[in-house]
């Protein structure tokens, strides 16, 4: 494993349940993050897997300080993240970016497509007019999308097309960290190779490393090179990618790979290794 | 014609405050009193007198009503038109704190509103009229004499403020669990720049449409106050005010009430259908229920 | 449940509480209200104003004085400073004029909003819909003060059909009692007639258009069925809830121009005269009056929608 | 329009010479029925000690009666000092400080009870107690100011003796208008055991033909004939009229014109309030002299001018307002209303002799204000909202911004207009309007509270001219000490035209006001007092 980017240690995230006539008083706590460490390396993409609810969107947004972890430790770069206020995040947000799980949901629907994802950019004092324009022209082109896109409103794209602005928002303040939050379980199946096939050439380009949430194991496998499986808010297992899914040590991920189903798995390899671009 | 107001100091051969008293004028060749010795005013004289005492005069001063009508209506558009920028901008501004940050500055924000609108609008506005109407308001380096329209403006733009907020916030509720706000915020966007950033452009629709039938609302509230002298001062007028004068001569002279009134009428009654318009254009699912009243007006219940 | 309620009412003590102090504050605040130079009158001496101030403790801490306001606002003893009457007793007096006066036009209101809703949804696009709107819009536009006086120009004074004004009690003449109320009942209503069936007519062209309507029609239900049963009956379910707002607000305080314009002498009447008189004590207890009203209609909706829909229960109860 | 009350807050309104006693009734003349009467307001209170309104005095005229009364007649013989429950007038001793009455034996209340000598006492210490408006009448008693501190140990200077009704008033110095005083509701006897609060809503036994036997505060009141009147009182008080109607009915409609409407229809008989300025015209082409007649009024409408500060320090600002006013255009402004006049004392006040100093002259006005040339031309106009002063005072400030004046209104709400301009401490009081009723037919009522510098006080002040003369303040306290007679009257006349040259004031005349009954009321059996208006117990229906 290559130098380590991002480093979870006993993260914990509990939510409390109040009640109370009058004053609330804590009863109980869900406990949707628990003792979960992670390591990531540079250039590297961690498969995360488990079933819906089991924790692994809450673990996504605590890695990124979305929500503040209960207690546990996040190291980015070999910086400790955990404790740090909004305001101190702010300079590390372009460093980890986010792709959502609802494509239309994550996009303004009142913004047209130029200033989404042109925003980051601005965030960063990164140019401005023809200069920003530009290179939202660019992003978008290398998400697969045409510069004239630029004056669209988001409900005007499928939903392929919206991911694929997510994609280019994430990408415009040129992270290093990607977190992608089931980035193509919303999306229809036929879609999701070009999405996934998409976010592969892009860290093979630029150097990303990847956190990659989702349910199904089987488009896990394909873009990790580890997996982590995350069961009731616990990683349960973890390791390369081939070998957890060929000889799961945890009855959990074994339950996870006979219940999904799987789609071809030569099929799958043939198209990646075509390397079409999508979407042109 | 409803925007006649608006040019009044152009068309009109005197002003709006001026007395006639014991004035003659010349109607269609033939002298006439404005008032006359008994107090009886000249009715409406239309193209009589080249425009002059058009509608008359109103009462035993002999002002000239349509001047008057123009001004005042000059003045209760005003007044809506302000006010309703006034409880816009708080609204605005308290909605998206109340639903962005929600928790205390939530449970604060909310509380004030529930008292502002419990608080029975037509008494407050009266209370405070009367309070103001001697002393003025002086808060700091912000001073505003008695007689000043800006004080029905702040009261009408107060009272209103938790009709429009308390719909708002509803609304920033919902906008806020929707993820392109935590994208906005794993991009670096701070509070301010979220809510009025990401928050701000998905509301104008509303805004709009409630900023439309406030200006009615706010309108027909000034119109009440001003009936019950809370609102504009004398000798200003306004459509309200001038009915509050008219029904003291309802009995002799019942035209000076129903032109302000009708007047008041198809103003509100245009920006009713226009707002309605709007929001049919706009938003043909939306239930706004922000309706003209004047007593009684009611938010948007959250989950109503 | 019983928590949420709880909580409701709880925060509607707390709304009652900071109105009175806001009230007494406006009050406090004006320059020329100084209760003890009005009482003394126009001839008052310097030892008249000090001997009323004494009496009524108006040298009291500003604190002090409202304790004593409200301590005197419960026991039902606070007097006024103009009349020197006692102000529970006045409300007391003035609530059957303002509660014949609210409920007979709530029953007008509802009736006709619900008709010509009904009405204007059912026949949708048509003429029957057009018109109707355009006489809700016209409702919903008219200042109330100044339809109450045109009518009285009109039907009191050129056509004498109704009388002036003035309230006659329902114990002493029914009859009598509802001829004086038909100008001011109509009057109020106007406004909410436009209101509610506007309310009415777009609740009920979204509920045909719902899933267990057409459920309804495919089970074979005439349409006429369908609509009083399943469209007409889940739309009321939001007038209702207007209903105990709008009627909290009119109690609490709308009907306050009616009264005046009519001479009805209700609770909004006196609260009227006491603000001319700049009379703190009973606009300190109408102002409590009418904000107890709004606030408890308001909360009686909150806790019937927090049974009807446990959801907002949650979310009230995570804020 | 709404509340002549406070319009006339003062105290009594006035009706005039303008007609002689009222013919002998007719034959067709009824007694007996209900009397309904309408008021725009209801009386500050009905308690006598308290009331200090036309309304209040108007409803208890005929309930509770001073010492002293006066007569019921119209027009200057209404002005004259009777008997009431004291078996004679005064008698002034030791240098004008002593009073000396007796009260008539077997007197009772309503409720039965005895009338004592010392419920007097009793009654004084009352109206103290309740701190009423009307007690700085009084406080020149010995021993009263120590009492309104103390509230214990009673009156000192007033003895009485309940065994022969003999009852002794002792004062600090003389003065002259205590005659006047002792004839007010004020000092009007109640029982001793009466509480020392407000009895609006529960009204105490009365002394008169009629005792309010119900009171809806706010609402309306009613009155029944006193059983204790015919049998006992009257057989003692003879020069007291005993009334016609059995039973009156008040009720408070605040609409002025809804009143006339119900006049016109006959649903009420009498309506307290003068006429709606709109609707004179029309009353008087269908009514004058059937059911409706003027009435004039012992009062002074004027413009008070702020003499302590400019621009009205300048005597010539004064004198080119009192100019630059026009008589015929206020006079159409209260519809004829008001009767034009420029001075003090109003007619039908002893002592008035008619002057005109400052004839209506625009252009001398206008150079006046030139050669004064003053720096400060901001100026505030205060008003009250009661028609039409409210447009009095938009006529004024019209006719101060052709002087070159910038002029701003300010309307107050009538019910508390006196207290804020009489308070100091309110900010920018210029000029403004106000009237004045007599208290009592004495021309001193005009002078001490409205012009003496003595009475310029921080709050609840009446001369808001704030002038402050010397020589003529001590006219004031030499004609005050003296009972009236010629010689003072002339001085007294001497006085208003030393006043006008001052030119404190602008005065435009003094109110009209109207007797408006229903077509069955006996219009010319109606008794219109100056001090108490409407007498209750001359209405009869034909």
């Amino acid at each position: 494993m290559s130098e380590p980017l991002l480093e979870v240690e006993g993260l914990v995230m509990h939510f409390p349940v109040k009640r109370g006539l009058l004053v609330d008083r804590e009863v109980g706590r869900v406990r949707a993050v628990d003792d979960v460490s992670l390591t990531i390396g540079r250039g590297e993409t961690l498969g995360l897997v488990g079933e819906s609810g089991c924790g692994k969107s809450t673990l996504c947004r605590t890695v990124l300080q979305l929500l503040k972890p209960t207690s546990g430790s996040v190291r980015f770069e070999g910086r400790e993240i955990a404790g740090l206020s909004r305001r101190q995040m702010r300079p590390l947000r372009r460093e980890m970016q986010m792709i959502f799980q609802e494509p239309y949901a994550s996009l303004n629907p009142r913004k047209r497509v130029g200033q989404i994802v042109g925003d980051p950019l601005r965030l960063q004092g990164a140019g401005s007019g023809a200069e920003l324009r530009r290179r939202v022209g660019e992003l978008l082109e290398r998400v697969g999308l045409s510069p004239e896109h630029y004056e669209r409103y988001p409900h005007e794209f499928s939903g392929g097309q919206q991911q694929r602005i997510g994609i280019a928002r994430a990408l415009a303040p040129s992270p290093k960290l990607i977190v992608a939050d089931e980035p193509v379980s919303k999306l229809d199946v036929s879609i999701r190779a070009q999405i996934v096939n998409l976010l592969d050439d892009l860290q093979d380009e630029m150097g990303l490393t990847y956190l990659f949430v989702a349910h199904d194991i089987g488009v896990v496998r394909h873009v990790s090179d580890r997996i982590a499986v995350m069961h009731e808010g616990r990683i349960v297992e973890q390791g390369p990618a081939d070998r957890v899914c060929e000889h799961p040590a945890d009855p959990y991920t074994e339950s996870l790979l006979a219940a999904v189903p799987v789609p071809d798995p030569r099929q799958a390899r043939a198209r990646r290794a075509g390397g079409r671009r999508p979407g042109s | 014609m409803l925007a006649a107001p608006l040019w009044a100091s152009h068309v009109a051969h005197t002003g709006p405050d001026t007395t006639h008293t014991t004035e003659k004028i010349t109607v269609d060749g033939e002298r006439r009193e404005v008032v006359s010795p008994d107090g009886a005013s000249i009715g409406p004289v239309w193209f009589g007198a080249d425009g002059r005492f058009f509608l008359g005069a109103d009462g035993r001063l002999g002002r000239d009503e349509m001047v008057r009508l123009m001004y005042g209506g000059r003045t209760s558009l005003l007044i809506g038109v302000a006010a309703a920028l006034i409880t816009t901008f708080l609204a605005v501004v308290l909605g998206l704190l109340a639903g962005y940050h929600r928790g205390w500055t939530d449970s604060v924000i909310s509380r004030a509103m529930d008292i502002v609108w419990a608080f029975p609008v037509l008494l407050l506005g009266i209370a405070l009229g009367t309070a103001l109407a001697v002393g003025g308001l002086q808060i700091g380096p912000l001073s505003i004499s008695s007689g000043s329209i800006w004080i029905p403006i702040l009261i009408i733009g107060f009272v209103y403020t938790p009709y429009m907020a308390r719909p708002l916030r509803g609304e920033v509720l919902a906008l806020r669990e929707k993820e392109f706000v935590e994208a906005a915020v794993a991009q670096g966007a701070g509070p301010l720049r979220v809510m009025f950033g990401e928050l701000l452009p998905n509301l104008w629709s509303r805004i709009i449409v409630l900023f439309t039938l406030s200006i009615a609302n706010n309108m027909l509230l000034e119109s009440a106050l001003s009936f019950l002298g809370a609102g504009v001062q004398p000798p200003a007028s306004s459509w309200g005010a001038m009915i509050s004068t008219g029904t003291e001569l309802i009995y002799s002279a019942p035209l000076l009430t129903i032109i302000p009134g009708t007047m008041i009428v198809l103003t509100v009654l245009s920006l009713n259908v226009f707002g309605d318009g709007l929001r049919d254009a706009i938003d043909p699912r939306s239930r706004v229920r922000l309706e003209a009243h004047a007593g009684t007006f009611e938010p948007e219940r959250e989950g109503a | 449940m019983g928590r949420f309620a709880v909580r409701r009412l709880l925060g509607m003590l707390l709304v009652l509480f900071a109105i009175s102090i806001i009230v007494f504050l406006i009050f406090n605040v004006i320059p020329s209200s100084d209760p003890a130079s009005r009482i003394a009158g126009k001839n008052a001496t310097p030892q008249l104003v000090a001997s009323i101030e004494r009496t009524w403790g108006f040298d009291d801490p500003l604190p002090a004085q409202y304790w004593t306001m409200m301590k005197l606002i419960f026991t039902g003893e606070l007097i006024s400073y103009s009349s020197q009457l006692n102000v529970d007793e006045q409300i007391w007096k003035g609530i059957p004029a303002t509660f014949s006066l609210c409920i007979g036009a709530a029953a007008i209101w509802m009736f006709f909003g619900i008709l010509f809703g009904y009405l204007s949804a059912v026949k949708a696009g048509r003429l029957t819909d057009r018109a109707l709107t355009i006489l809700t819009l016209v409702g919903i536009s008219v200042p109330v003060f100044w339809l109450a006086s045109v009518l009285l120009y009109y039907l009191t004074f050129k056509v004498q059909l109704f009388p002036s004004g003035g309230y006659v009690p329902l114990t002493e003449n029914p009859l009598d009692w509802a001829y004086h109320l038909i100008l001011p009942w109509t009057t109020l209503a106007v406004l909410f007639i436009g209101f509610y069936s506007r309310v009415l007519r777009s609740n009920m062209l979204d509920a045909m258009n719902e899933d267990y309507v057409r459920t309804a029609r495919a089970k074979g239900l005439s349409e006429r069925q369908v609509r009083m049963r399943h469209v007409l009956r889940n739309s009321l379910i939001p007038i209702v809830t207007l209903f105990g707002l709008d009627f909290g607000a009119v109690v609490g305080g709308g009907a306050i121009l009616i009264e005046s314009i009519f001479n009805l002498n209700g609770v909004g009447q006196y609260a009227a005269d006491a603000i001319s008189n700049l009379d703190l004590p009973p606009i300190m207890a109408v102002t409590l009056f009418g904000a107890f009203f709004v606030v408890l209609f308001s909360t009686l909706v909150d806790i019937a929608y927090a049974y009807l829909d446990p959801r907002i229960r949650l979310e009230a109860a995570s804020r | 329009m709404k509340k002549l009350g406070t319009a006339l807050a003062m105290a009594g309104v006035a009706a005039a010479m303008a007609l002689g006693l009222a013919s002998c009734g007719g034959s067709g003349d009824k007694e007996g029925g209900t009397l309904k009467v309408s008021f725009a307001s209801f009386p500050d209170y009905l308690d006598p000690q308290l009331s200090y309104t036309a309304e209040g005095w108007s409803a208890m005229y005929n309930t509770y009666i001073p010492l002293l009364t006066y007569a019921h007649a119209d027009g200057a013989a209404g002005s004259e000092v009777i008997p009431g429950l004291a078996e004679g007038l005064p008698e002034i001793s030791n240098g004008g400080k002593t009073y000396s009455l007796t009260l008539r034996d077997g007197l009772k209340y309503s409720d039965g009870t005895p009338v004592k000598a010392s419920d007097f006492k009793s009654t004084v210490e009352r109206m103290f107690e309740v701190e009423s408006g009307g007690s700085p009448f009084y406080t020149d008693i010995v021993g009263a100011e120590e009492f309104l501190e103390t509230e214990e140990g009673g009156i000192a200077g007033i003895e009485t003796d309940d065994a022969t009704g003999e009852i002794t008033i002792d004062l600090v110095t003389p003065r002259g208008t205590f005659t006047n005083e002792l004839a007010m509701p004020f000092v009007a006897l109640v029982p001793g055991d009466t509480p020392a609060k407000d009895q609006s809503a529960d009204p105490a036994p009365a002394t008169g033909p009629y005792e309010i036997v119900e009171s809806n505060p706010g609402r309306g009141w009613s009155y029944a004939r006193n059983p204790q009147w015919a049998d006992n009182n009257s057989e003692l008080t003879l020069d007291l009229p005993s009334g016609h109607v059995d039973k009156i009915e008040a009720a408070v409609i605040r609409n002025q014109s809804t009143q006339v409407n119900d006049v016109e229809q006959g649903k009420t008989n009498w309506m307290f309030d003068p006429l709606p300025a709109d609707r004179v015209a029309e009353v008087k082409r269908r009514y004058e002299g059937t059911q409706y007649r003027p009435e004039s009024s012992i009062s002074t409408y004027f413009f008070w001018m702020n003499t302590a500060q400019p621009p009205f320090d300048d005597l010539k600002v004064r004198q080119a307002v009192n100019y630059a006013l026009d008589p015929a255009a206020l006079e159409r402004i209260y519809a004829g209303e008001v009767k034009a006049s420029q001075q003090i004392l109003p007619p039908g006040m002893p002592g008035y002799e008619k002057f005109e100093l400052y004839p209506h002259d625009m252009a001398k006005a206008k150079a006046l204000v030139e050669q004064a040339n003053p720096s400060d031309r901001e100026i505030t106009v205060w008003t009250d909202n009661l028609n039409p002063n409210d447009d009095a005072g938009a006529y004024y400030q019209d006719v101060l911004k052709q002087l070159g004046f910038d002029a701003k209104l300010k309307v107050l709400s009538g019910d508390n207009y006196f207290t804020v301009i009489g308070n100091q401490s309110t900010p920018d009081l210029d000029t403004g309007w106000a009237n004045w009723f007599e208290d009592y037919p004495h021309p001193n009522d005009f002078f001490e509270p409205l012009l003496a510098g003595s009475s310029i006080a921080p709050t609840n002040n009446g001369n808001f001219a704030q002038i402050d003369v010397p020589s003529l303040n001590e006219k004031i306290d030499e004609l005050a000490a003296q009972q009236l007679g010629p010689e003072q009257e002339r001085q007294y006349a001497a006085l208003d035209r030393e006043y006008m040259e001052q030119a404190p004031w602008a005065p435009y005349g003094s109110r009209t006001l109207s007797a408006f009954v229903s077509s069955d009321i006996d219009l010319d059996e109606v008794i219109w007092n100056p001090t108490f208006s409407g007498d209750l117990t001359s209405f009869q229906f034909k």
